[in-house]
């Protein structure tokens, strides 16, 4: 079966370059569509077999070459994939998630003048994604890594005759790089400091065998993880380069559902898993990585909770549960981070898809009625559970799992996150309070929007109101399906403690993903604190401290929103500065305006009109002018009267004989 | 006893003053006649030092110089006549057609 | 007891003389053609000059490698003046193919032109193969009264009168103190024999501590270097070229140079060997102020006869360094040099004579606007003529260059080397200048251009084939040029 | 047949020109299909060479041919001496590549004397194929030089509005520098023959065994390395390029930027590292820094150019930059890397020059605010447009990032990996500038109405991008193609240098050092 690998990425492959090439002449989207889907729902195929007979292996690493890539002295670079559990667990979330957007996306893009161009995009994003999933070495990653930024850019951009959606497209590549300035800086560091070790690989599992060689806690293993940290940070939109992902929701919905929140931005957290050998090994950059983590899910939490645009809202929950990720990463609960990112990846492509059916709806309203009102202001929406049930309930379901309401999937994760961010040897009770704060506000902007569009009285103007249909069964499908997964996915991941409960459930993720972390928890001493490690009141209390939180959320969202609905006209009264500041993403956008895109455009045109210009080719210039003005100066020496010629002659005369006569 | 030093100095000074009327007279005719008298200096150089040197060769030297001498005049008189004819002046200060 | 008779028939070797003597012959003979010729029709007179330059040019190689001296020493024909001999024939010969057209549009169909071309080649030949400084001084004048005349050959035009005058004025006041160096010379050695002032000057206990040597040899150089164009003796030639006939601008430049440089290097190698580091050092000097001087002032020329008698005295430059190195190389570059500026110089005249019409000959730039594309021809060779001025490869401008600077390397002149590509790389603008026009902008006006007149063609033809040939095969004639070295 | 390879696709352009000439000139579709006929042709004799395995095999120059040329005595030598390796083979596949495609491009673009353009295009690539195979210093540099006489031309007659200023800093700027080179090489030949080494005539593998003392090696080494780096060019002497590029034809700028600019790369390669190794060694921050430096100061340059061919102009210096790096690692990786990104940069920067040309032609302006929304009216041409653009980031997947990486690679192995940190964040630059203006060109709305009737590319456009996007992918994803027939090359260039170098450091020590040999 492994030797089928390479059929995973090749299907979306074949499926952008059939609609790529070809979509335009195809023109009949049911084919379009159909080959989109059925690629990577055949890549979905291959993708169970392997994970199958992976999960029956004893022999949990498998690689497989297919060409040698570059080939110069000692670096040695193959076209070649890695199949491990993580790597299993990854490709399943991809292709499966994908599958179900594709097919969403059929339903969502009906009409659309691009719809074989959205096809190709969402089957290279796919490609790449699996790239970046099942690469071998670092290099084969990072072509993924920059293939899903490309496509990033060019759905962002998919809309683009509108001016937001290519600054956006701009923005999220860019952004994006300065992360892969870090990724590419971290690799070559790590290339050039296991080379003088006398290793020169980048091979994953390589780099795993031979990590022990760099000084462990040293400056160098510090310098490649922060470096590979920098580039997750641009990929998985944390502090500092966050800023792309909400202006990423100018691209079509399924895009962020299916890159802006179930995979593209999850690579970064795959990426320091896939590298967790390295990672443990410096516990300066692991608190980094914390503490980033902790401070995005707790800031953009604050942003969440002030945005009335419903794909914003949803943008910065994936900015704060990336948070969440990274947090787990940095205390070292690598299996806690990767099972949020798998329940992650359900609920909030499902929250995404279930905002796209409303925004469908709310558009096919306000198109019928031909208003050109936002079909994505919550403050138009209101009272939809009505009108569109089916994407009321899945919706539903996702936000109870985000918001960490037992036995729903973003539960388990989120609490083993918190667990272990309290109770991790490399924890710590901030870190711990910061997730929780976070949590708080999850739950209540998560309820504030499912409050806003679902519930209380229909905002809709009267003439579109009625028009808002709910979405036909390619969208609906895919929503049930991954709310079913919002709902159940958590028992994958069920703790110890509550395992007991159910029948002495075993933790299976932990299990299946212990070949991968195991080994390097171990040998860096990655553990929760002995002296906790066996309380299970105090896990216990714990948990009842993370329900209590969302509890309390959705609480303060339904008395806000749906008991006293002025209640916010009312705290924004009082708090204008605190509100406007939130408001607006706490002006980081224009700070970073000011501070750094300015700064380089104002050096740029110095550096052109002030430097190119005046400096260089002035003295290029001036030298040309001082020569010729010489030139111009002697010129007139030539006076044309005779007297003069012979002066010079007799001067040149006397000046040479008397030289050479009083002179010597 | 005029020795030879005497005719170098005295044809030194010839040259001079030859040079001299060439570099301050503005007429062609004076100027040319300037030349003439640089030339004369060299011949009277010549024949000092063939005479001091006991060798025909500067004698030879001065029949050539006289020869041609009066080529150059020769020449010189008729650029100047011709040169009259189209500006009517053979002052030097006339020669300005041609600079820069 | 030797008789006189004996003496004389032992001593005259008319062999040495023989290629000068056929010139002479020829232009007496056409004076007198030209005499009995029917007014306004010269054509004749013109080819009969070019199967003069043959006849002579056959003459002049067959005496290479068999070295004849005469009239007791004080001329030789030796391989140095037949290689010289043949740069001054090519120049006249490609001269006189480019003049009779042009005399014809001027109004001057004058055969004298020719037999004084004639002389004038003579006189230089004396000079490239006088032993003594008499002999060279009877070539120098043979030259230039010649030349004073052909420069203001256009009598009725009052450029060409003033350009005759200013070349008679200061070639005479330059001759005053080249014959003054000479007795300074005589006075010192005895002798106006190079080689015996070599050898009293090689003798001398204290040579430099002699002010009567040092100021005969440095005058006698001023005479040559005067001639040269070189700096601060060359304020006469801007004017005179500018002034002269355009094809006597070319022969200017080109034949009456090299043979100055021939005697200069005659001088200068064999007789003044002895101060040889003086003599370099001033010659660094002036070569470097030359080369400065024609092209820093050439940069602000806008009539292009005129911007090539700055590059002609900037070129004088270049040759300079050759004798600045002092040495087989540069001697021999010299050599080679003055063979390709005669091509390449002649060639660019050869285009500008054939650019232009009565009376305002065409020879601004803005005249030149656009001419590459009415004449192609004319336009590609004078491109190819500009680049060789420039030194690029493949033409014989670079190869010659070549030579030059490697030369002074070769003695170590890292310095002078540099200044010199340096002032090419100034010369580069308005040689390019001139191709700007050419090419690069739109005609101002409709020219009625003259036809192309095939005498003129051949010279150009010629002049492009040297160039070329030179430039890509410089082999053979270098190693020509190396055999004619002392 | 094969002996005479070399030449004869070194001289057949030439060959094609001299019939050229006889072609009647009111006939221009008869001249460009002659050329075409020419460059495609020169293009397929070349093909052997890069099919022929000896290149993976060994570094050794193959091909050679060696006649005597100028031989005056004890003065001179200068012989006809050519030959390749793996360095510069595909720099002359390079050059017969793009010529057809320069060549196809003038189709609709080039309508004045068109005799004389095809003329010098082929006159040009004589120049440039000869330039790559010298191995022989004299002969080198009448090539070299002779380079120069086309494109001032092609940019004087054919160029842009400001045309005779550019070709005019052109030619003199380059020249300037080639005419110190030429003092140096005359210095080095004299230099050899004195020390009694050897030699026949300038040809460089004897010179490379010359020890020229290291104070001599100075000098020459700078006049060596200015001439190279104003071709190059290098920041502080890249103000030309600029220049040149905008004002250039399109098939001027793309032969400039494919293949010119190469020459000054390729000159570091051949001649400044190898003959200089220990100035070399002195000199390497400096250059490494200027390099680098290029890297940053072409990127925010080109970020705020209004005109788009002055932007990809100002990317080439910001390209070269990591060529030069590349190079200056002075290791296997980073040369490779400058050699595939030298070729990577003739294709996408070449392509890119199409590109502006394309819209250019239709257009007749370069200005960017005068576009947007291209992507409506010429879906095909903005993804090949896309492509291209993303090959010139570095996109992995296309040829920028395998030269780009490698270069870096090698830059963070030898000692320059700070110089490739700092280099490094010219990827982030290269992805601002070049997309920004991809944003303005393609994306948003049509506002100019002049716009709307835009052309998509006709087929011949397209076949003209087809070859590159074919290069750009191939280059990305398999460049062992390349890769492989480099690398011997490289190696033993590397050890020569290294021993070389290596040469001033042992004498201190040197009983130490055989004994470290020994065991």
């Amino acid at each position: 079966m492994y030797d089928y690998l390479w059929l995973i990425p090749f299907f979306p492959f074949v499926g952008f370059v059939i609609n790529g090439l070809f979509g335009k002449k195809i023109r009949n989207e049911a084919i379009i569509g159909g080959i989109g889907t059925l690629m990577i729902f055949l890549s979905f195929l291959v993708s169970c077999g392997n994970f199958y007979a992976l999960l029956h292996d004893s022999e949990k690493v498998h690689q497989q070459v297919i060409a040698s890539w570059m080939s110069v002295g000692n670096l040695q670079i193959d076209w070649g994939f890695l199949l491990d559990p993580l790597s299993a667990l990854m490709i399943m979330i991809v292709t499966g998630v994908g599958t179900l957007i594709h097919l969403y996306s059929i339903g969502y893009m009906h009409g659309e003048t691009g719809f074989y161009r959205f096809f190709a995009y969402l089957n290279l994003s796919c490609f790449s994604m699996l790239m970046l999933v099942l690469g071998n070495n670092a290099l084969v990653m990072f072509v993924g890594w920059e293939g899903v930024g490309l496509c990033s850019y060019l759905l962002i951009g998919y809309y683009f005759e509108k001016q937001s959606a290519g600054d956006a497209a701009k923005k999220a590549f860019v952004v994006n790089r300065i992360g892969d300035f870090g990724f590419l800086c971290g690799l070559l560091t790590l290339f050039w400091a296991l080379g003088s070790k006398g290793v020169w690989t980048i091979n994953f599992v390589e780099i795993a065998e031979n990590a022990h060689l760099l000084e462990s806690g040293g400056v160098v293993v510090t310098v490649i993880t922060l470096a590979f940290f920098l580039g997750a940070c641009g990929k998985s939109a944390q502090i500092p380069l966050f800023t792309w992902l909400p202006d990423a929701m100018e691209g079509p919905t399924p895009v962020s559902a299916l890159i802006h929140a179930a995979t593209m931005v999850t690579a970064g957290v795959y990426m320091i898993a896939r590298m967790n050998g390295l990672f443990a090994m410096s516990p300066d950059t692991m608190m980094t990585i914390a503490v980033v983590g902790a401070c995005t899910a707790l800031f953009a939490a604050t942003i969440g909770l002030a945005q009335n645009d419903i794909k914003r809202v949803l943008a910065y929950s994936t900015v704060s549960q990336l948070g969440f990720m990274f947090l787990a990463m940095g205390v070292g609960a690598f299996t806690a981070g990767i099972f949020h990112l798998m329940t992650h990846a359900f609920f909030k492509a499902c929250l995404f898809l279930g905002s796209g059916s409303v925004i469908h709806g709310m558009h096919h309203g306000y198109h019928h009625a031909h208003l050109h009102d936002d079909p994505q202001d919550m403050r138009n929406m209101g009272g939809l559970r009505k009108k569109m049930p089916i994407t009321f309930i899945t919706f539903l379901v996702s936000t109870i799992a985000i918001s960490g309401i037992p036995f729903f999937s973003g539960f388990f994760s989120k609490d083993e996150i918190l667990w272990w961010a309290f109770a991790g040897e490399r924890g710590h009770w901030l870190l711990w309070l910061a997730g929780a704060v976070a949590a708080l506000m999850t739950a209540f902007y998560m309820f504030r929007l499912v409050f806003m569009t679902f519930f209380g009285e229909q905002k809709t103007d009267a003439r579109a109101k009625d028009h808002i249909p709910e979405s036909g069964l390619t969208i609906t499908i895919p929503l049930m399906v991954l709310a079913a997964l919002a709902a159940a996915g958590g028992f994958l991941g069920v703790p110890h403690v509550l395992g007991n409960f159910f029948g002495h459930m075993p933790n299976y993720l932990e299990h299946f993903l212990a070949p991968v972390f195991e080994h390097a928890q171990v040998l860096n001493g990655i553990a929760v604190k002995p002296e906790l490690a066996h309380s299970v009141a105090l896990e216990f209390s714990m948990m009842g401290a993370s329900i209590g939180i969302a509890a309390f959320g959705i609480l303060g969202a339904w008395f806000m929103y749906i008991k006293t609905p002025t209640l916010p006209g009312k705290f924004v009264a009082s708090f204008p500065g605190l509100w406007k500041a939130v408001y607006n993403k706490w002006y980081i956008d224009e700070l970073y305006d000011a501070v750094f895109v300015n700064n380089c455009k104002r050096i740029g045109t110095f550096l052109w009109k002030g430097f190119d210009v005046r400096v260089v080719d002035g003295i290029v210039n001036g030298t040309a002018w001082v020569v010729k003005g010489i030139g111009s100066g002697l010129r007139y020496t030539q006076t044309g009267f005779l007297h003069n010629y012979a002066m010079g002659m007799v001067v040149g005369v006397v000046v040479i004989v008397g030289y050479y006569i009083l002179g010597k | 006893m005029i020795g030879v030093y005497h005719y170098l100095i005295l044809s030194a000074i010839i040259f001079s003053i030859g040079t001299f009327g060439v570099l301050t007279r503005k007429n062609a005719i004076v100027i040319f006649m300037c030349i003439e008298l640089m030339l004369n200096s060299v011949n009277l150089t010549f024949i000092a030092l063939s005479r001091h040197l006991q060798n025909m060769d500067g004698q030879i030297f001065v029949f050539f110089v006289m020869t041609v001498a009066a080529a150059e005049a020769a020449v010189g008189l008729a650029l100047m006549i011709a040169f009259y004819r189209n500006r009517e002046s053979i002052d030097t200060d006339d020669f300005n057609m041609l600079k820069w | 007891m030797e008789t006189l008779g004996q003496i004389a028939m032992q001593n005259v070797n008319m062999a040495a003389i023989m290629p000068s003597m056929v010139l002479c012959c020829f232009g007496m003979l056409l004076l007198l053609v030209s005499v009995f010729s029917k007014r306004g029709r010269t054509a004749h007179v013109a080819w009969l000059s070019i199967v003069a330059l043959v006849i002579t040019a056959i003459v002049t190689i067959s005496g290479w490698n068999n070295p004849q001296e005469g009239f007791a020493g004080s001329v030789v024909l030796d391989n140095f003046a037949i290689f010289f001999s043949m740069i001054f024939i090519i120049a006249a010969a490609l001269t006189i193919l480019i003049s009779d057209a042009y005399l014809q549009r001027e109004g001057y169909p004058v055969g004298e032109y020719y037999p004084l071309i004639l002389f004038c080649t003579a006189g230089a030949m004396w000079m490239a193969s006088g032993t003594d400084l008499m002999t060279i001084f009877l070539g120098l004048e043979v030259l230039s009264v010649s030349l004073y005349v052909l420069a203001g050959f256009f009598r009725g035009d009052t450029r060409s009168n003033e350009a005759g005058l200013k070349y008679f004025f200061l070639g005479a006041f330059s001759t005053g103190f080249l014959l003054y160096g000479v007795a300074l010379l005589y006075g010192v050695s005895g002798s106006t024999k190079i080689a015996v002032i070599a050898q009293h000057v090689s003798q001398m206990p204290a040579v430099i501590d002699n002010p009567m040597l040092i100021a005969g040899a440095v005058l006698l150089l001023i005479g040559f270097l005067f001639k040269i164009g070189a700096a601060p003796f060359h304020m006469w030639a801007p004017d005179v070229y500018q002034g002269a006939p355009t094809p006597i601008t070319a022969f200017m430049s080109a034949g009456p140079k090299a043979a100055a440089f021939a005697a200069l290097l005659r001088v200068a190698i064999i007789g003044l060997s002895s101060i040889q580091a003086d003599i370099s050092a001033l010659f660094w000097v002036l070569a470097v102020l030359t080369m400065i001087v024609g092209n820093f002032i050439a940069l602000s020329q806008t009539n292009i006869k005129r911007m090539l008698a700055y590059s002609s005295i900037a070129h004088a430059g270049y040759a300079l360094v050759g004798i600045v190195a002092w040495n087989q190389i540069g001697l021999s570059a010299i050599l080679f040099y003055m063979l390709v500026y005669t091509f390449m110089n002649i060639g660019a005249f050869a285009v500008l004579v054939l650019a232009g019409k009565k009376g305002e000959e065409n020879l601004t730039l803005e005249g030149f606007a656009g001419f590459g594309f009415k004449r192609p021809f004319l336009g590609v060779a004078m491109c190819i003529f500009l680049f060789a001025l420039m030194g690029l490869p493949p033409t014989a401008g670079f190869t010659g260059k070549f030579f030059v600077f490697a030369g002074a390397l070769k003695a170590g002149y890292v310095w002078l080397a540099i200044i010199g590509v340096l002032n090419s790389a100034v010369s580069l603008y308005y040689y390019l200048r001139v191709i700007v026009y050419m090419y690069f902008r739109d005609p101002q006006e409709d020219f009625a251009w003259v036809k192309l007149e095939i005498p003129a063609v051949v010279s150009i033809v010629l002049a492009l084939a040297g160039v070329l040939y030179l430039g890509i095969f410089p082999g053979p004639v270098m190693e020509l040029a190396k055999m004619a070295g002392f | 047949m094969a002996d005479y390879l070399l030449s004869l696709i070194t001289f057949f352009p030439l060959l094609g020109m001299l019939i050229l000439l006889f072609i009647p000139r009111d006939n221009p579709g008869l001249l460009k299909s002659f050329t075409l006929g020419v460059t495609l042709l020169t293009f397929l004799i070349s093909l052997p060479l890069a099919f022929d395995d000896i290149f993976a095999s060994s570094g050794a120059m193959q091909y050679r041919e060696f006649h005597e040329w100028i031989s005056i005595g004890s003065f001179f030598k200068m012989n006809y001496n050519i030959g390749i390796d793996g360095i510069s083979l595909w720099l002359v596949m390079l050059t017969t590549f793009i010529m057809p495609i320069a060549t196809l491009s003038t189709w609709n673009s080039v309508d004045k004397n068109v005799k004389g353009f095809m003329a010098l295009l082929l006159l040009l690539e004589t120049a440039m194929l000869g330039a790559f195979v010298s191995l022989d210093l004299f002969l080198f540099y009448i090539f070299w030089e002779l380079m120069l006489i086309p494109m001032y031309f092609m940019i004087g007659i054919w160029g842009g509005k400001n045309r005779i200023y550019a070709a005019v800093k052109f030619f003199i700027f380059t020249a300037v520098g080639s005419l110190l080179m030429l003092v140096a090489i005359i210095y080095i030949y004299y230099y050899a023959v004195t020390s009694g080494a050897p030699v026949e005539g300038f040809g460089i593998q004897e010179f490379y065994q010359l020890g020229i003392p290291s104070d001599a090696q100075h000098w020459l080494f700078l006049a060596f390395a200015l001439s190279f780096a104003i071709k190059v060019p290098m920041f502080p002497v890249h103000t030309w390029l600029p220049d040149a590029h905008t004002e250039a034809p399109t098939a001027g700028s793309v032969i400039l930027a494919a293949i010119l600019l190469k020459m000054g790369t390729y000159g570091y390669v051949r001649f400044a590292i190898p003959l200089f190794p220990e100035a070399m060694q002195t000199y390497l921050p400096f250059l490494a820094f200027l390099a680098v430096f290029g890297i940053i100061y072409g990127s925010l340059v080109a970020m705020m150019q209004e005109d788009v061919k002055k932007l990809v102009a100002y990317s080439s210096v910001a390209h070269l930059g990591f060529v030069m790096l590349g190079v200056f690692a002075l290791n296997l990786q980073g040369m490779a890397g400058g050699l595939i990104q030298m070729v990577n940069h003739g294709i996408s920067t070449g392509a890119l020059f199409l590109i502006v040309g394309f819209i250019y032609e239709r257009r007749h302006t370069r200005l960017i605010s005068e576009f947007g929304g291209l992507a409506h009216k010429m879906p095909i041409f903005a993804t090949i447009f896309l492509i291209i653009t993303f090959s010139s980031i570095g996109l992995p997947g296309t040829n920028g990032f395998v030269g780009e990486f490698l270069a870096l690679v090698g830059a963070f192995e030898s000692g320059l990996r700070w110089y490739a940190v700092v280099a490094t964040t010219g990827v982030i630059l290269a992805a601002v500038y070049m997309l920004w203006m991809f944003q303005r060109v393609m994306f948003g709305k049509i506002t100019n109405p002049e716009n709307e009737k835009l052309k998509d590319l006709s087929i011949r456009e397209i076949v003209l991008m087809v070859p590159l996007l074919i290069f750009v992918f191939w280059i990305g994803i398999y460049p062992n193609t390349f890769l492989s027939k480099m690398n011997p090359a490289i190696e033993q260039l590397l050890i020569h240098v290294k021993s070389k170098q290596v040469a001033v450091v042992v004498p201190v020590q040197p009983v130490i050092a055989q004994n470290l040999v020994l065991k």
